[in-house]
């Protein structure tokens, strides 16, 4: 089943989805490798941030998901 | 009373506002902040996403942040997701307490937070085109003022 | 838009805010504070008193001095006069402006003012009695903060 | 048709009357005169101040009031 990126904001504008599977396992580096390409330097920005499960990473760099995870990339909020 | 509700339909503040007051008898006051979707700059529609499992949790613990920090009877925060047009309340803080001061502050607390600190990505559609919305500098210095 | 009343009945806060937001499109927001009679103590009534030639024109220039010291669109001030029991809406402050905290400040500019700086007297019925109630400390505080 | 008196507040309680007709002119000796007995401390207070035909005076003994015009005693107030 492997892990489910879900894509925010302008993230998903740059992906052109919201939502993609990728397999599992999933860490900081096989993220890096998947969309540099596509988030250039947005994914490693202090500014986006990511949430396993509903759960916000203090640290991205220490992502670990595995299969059926829910991995959230979030950019900058704006609300109000 | 906390009432934290992420909506996805138009609202009609009157409607949130009536039944949350006469749910706190004995209430000093109840302030309320509606903010309307604004009709400038040629802006043709409005849409917020949000991610479930992060903002509904975040307005929730924004509530509990407003009841712990000021002597309040209760708070409701209502938001809208999706595409709105101008005119259509967007977001809508009410806090009732038994004096002034703690709703007033309360709303404008709330209000601060939903504003750059909220899980909400907002973009605007200006001439077909849709544009992604920064929160305003001002935006975080109102922030700022909190942490203390 | 500014709107200014003495009211001798019973209001509700919606069917003056409604038309009040109404009647700013455009705006990016609307701040309320609605103060209702505090059932504490065994009160049984309470009375407001006012002077017509004072009470209304301080309440006006009230107004007028929030046009000008913040960014609004509008501003409504409503306030009850006579007899009152628990529960009923007291005074009402409304403000209408492009960016929240114009009106959010506007309308806590107001309620000190209104407090503590106008033309009223208030008594609450206890135990059958009478008695004249003084404004806190805090409500002179509150108006300080403004004088600057 | 002489000075008319209105009471604010507490004072009414004082004098018993919401309001009351004295002989015109009035100015600020007269006025303490005619009140002082009833108004005890308070008429004299800084607390307390005047207005005529609904502008108040910066300084209350400098009152001057002659005939239909309207005098309001105005004890501190309390609203909201």
């Amino acid at each position: 089943m492997g892990v489910k990126l879900v894509f925010l904001g302008r993230l998903a504008d740059l992906t052109g989805v919201a939502e993609r599977e990728v397999s599992a396992p999933l860490d900081w580096s096989t993220l890096l490798d998947a969309l540099q390409g596509e988030l250039g330097g947005w994914l490693a920005s202090d500014k986006v941030k990511l949430a396993v499960n509903g759960t916000l990473l203090a640290d991205k760099m220490a992502l670990q998901a595995n299969d059926g995870d829910e991995v959230a990339l979030l950019p900058p909020v704006s609300g109000g | 009373m906390k009432d934290v509700r992420l909506l996805a339909d138009p609202f009609n503040p009157g409607q949130l506002v009536g039944p949350f007051t006469n749910a706190h008898p004995g209430l000093g006051g109840v302030c309320t902040f509606v903010g309307e979707v604004r009709g400038d700059d040629g802006v043709e529609a409005l849409e917020l996403t949000h991610y479930e499992p992060l903002t509904l949790a975040g307005m929730d613990a924004l509530a509990d942040a407003a009841l712990a920090r000021f002597d309040l009877m209760g708070i409701l925060i209502a938001h809208r997701v999706g595409e709105m047009r101008a005119g259509e309340p967007i977001v809508l803080v009410s806090a009732a307490a038994r004096h002034r001061r703690s709703a007033i502050q309360a709303v404008d607390f709330a209000m601060d937070h939903l504003k750059s600190d909220a899980w909400f990505w907002k973009r605007e559609k200006r001439g077909g085109q849709w544009h992604w919305i920064d929160p305003r500098p001002e935006d975080h210095a109102d922030l700022a003022r909190w942490t203390s």
